[in-house]
């Protein structure tokens, strides 16, 4: 069975995402989930496709906190992260965080501070190719 | 009398990869030591990350845990160069 | 093709939800989703299954307006609402919204207006089948 | 020198269809009148829904518009009787 936090190169299945995290209780009312994709525009730009790199380890060791901080600090049941890394078109997926919760706004909140922490402490970093060549994003300093 | 000469493994990534020339170097030096002392010794030898480093634009972790000045390097430890992040 | 707002017994893809949200635009880089399911706990009981009863035409209406509103009044591409009527058993799904945006703040803001404004203003009724007998719940008078 | 009588439909949804003991009614009454001299007839006709009404417990919609004490209700109309929402 796969791992609710990982990294890998293929798409996921959001609805599968969805079930193994919503299953872990039947206690679960709420589920928020978000999903990043692939935008054709950044700062203006036109943007052909995206590259990810990660760290190995270190950023599935980070994201594997963000998940028992969660778990720790919101009053949620479960929570699943996945990120993907490699080539990714212009309308794929790129990330996906799901939340499972008794209450809705538990989950809102711990959906909401996962994706903030994960761009701000996973070492995972992103490469726009545009008509005027690749460049490293640089998004938290 | 000197500390005996050991080997610790640097990496680099995203566009330090470009900067260095490569994305994983093993660095001969004198442990224990700093992480202040390491970065040193890195300015002298990657003259081009002198100023990221000195800007603080990059984060450094040792053995995949974010690292201070003050942190011990030992022999075989993993120092990693981190640009800033830009997943999700 | 199905709309985008709707009541329906049966249960929905939650990918295929999604995927017609996002696919609107290729400047979609964010998408918010609140799933509503069916617990096995309310206030203490224990939940043996779920009845849904709503007023045709003016819940859909309720429910299309929350999405224009939510298109005009927060910096968001699009929105999906499905929510289910009849009979829903525990783990179920019951609701879905789905927001799509450039930016995960205004997703995230937009798609939890939404199911509070769901809450408040569209006629749906729950009805909890208890050990004890089947009451109408009344969450928002 | 009386207004015609004319015919409404009333809905009942959830509880209230237990208490009223149907969901539907076409209701005889002189049009027009405004939604606060319905309740009143109402209350009248079904006993079992004037506390209801009295603490407001319920919403009351004309033609699938939210209505107030001073709506309109002409020939036709559909009015329903919501009682608190508990969708989502």
């Amino acid at each position: 069975m796969k791992d609710l936090v990982r990294i890998q190169v293929e798409d996921f299945s959001i609805e599968e995402e969805i079930a193994r995290v919503k299953m872990t209780s039947s206690e679960t009312g709420a589920v928020a989930v978000f999903l990043g994709t692939a935008r054709d525009i950044s700062k203006g730009e036109k943007i052909m496709c995206l590259e990810f790199e990660h760290y190995p380890e270190m950023a599935e060791k980070k994201l594997r906190e963000i998940r028992t901080r969660a778990l720790d600090n919101f009053n949620i049941i479960e929570m699943g992260v996945v990120h993907r890394t490699g080539k990714i078109e212009i309308g794929e997926n790129i990330v996906l965080i799901v939340v499972s919760s008794r209450h809705r706004n538990d989950a809102f909140m711990a959906c909401e501070w996962a994706i903030s922490e994960l761009k701000r402490t996973t070492p995972i970093w992103k490469r726009e190719k545009t008509e005027n060549g690749e460049v490293w994003v640089e998004e938290h300093p | 009398m000197t500390g005996k000469v050991d080997v610790i493994k640097l990496k680099f990534f995203a566009m330090l990869k470009g900067l260095v020339g490569r994305d994983e170097v093993d660095l001969e030096l004198t442990l224990p030591t700093t992480l202040l002392q390491l970065k040193s010794v890195i300015a002298k030898e990657y003259p081009v990350l002198t100023e990221l480093l000195e800007k603080r634009k990059l984060l450094i972790s040792v053995n995949e845990e974010l690292a201070t000045d003050s942190t011990v390097i030992k022999s075989g430890d993993e120092v990693a160069f981190l640009p800033p992040f830009s997943g999700g």
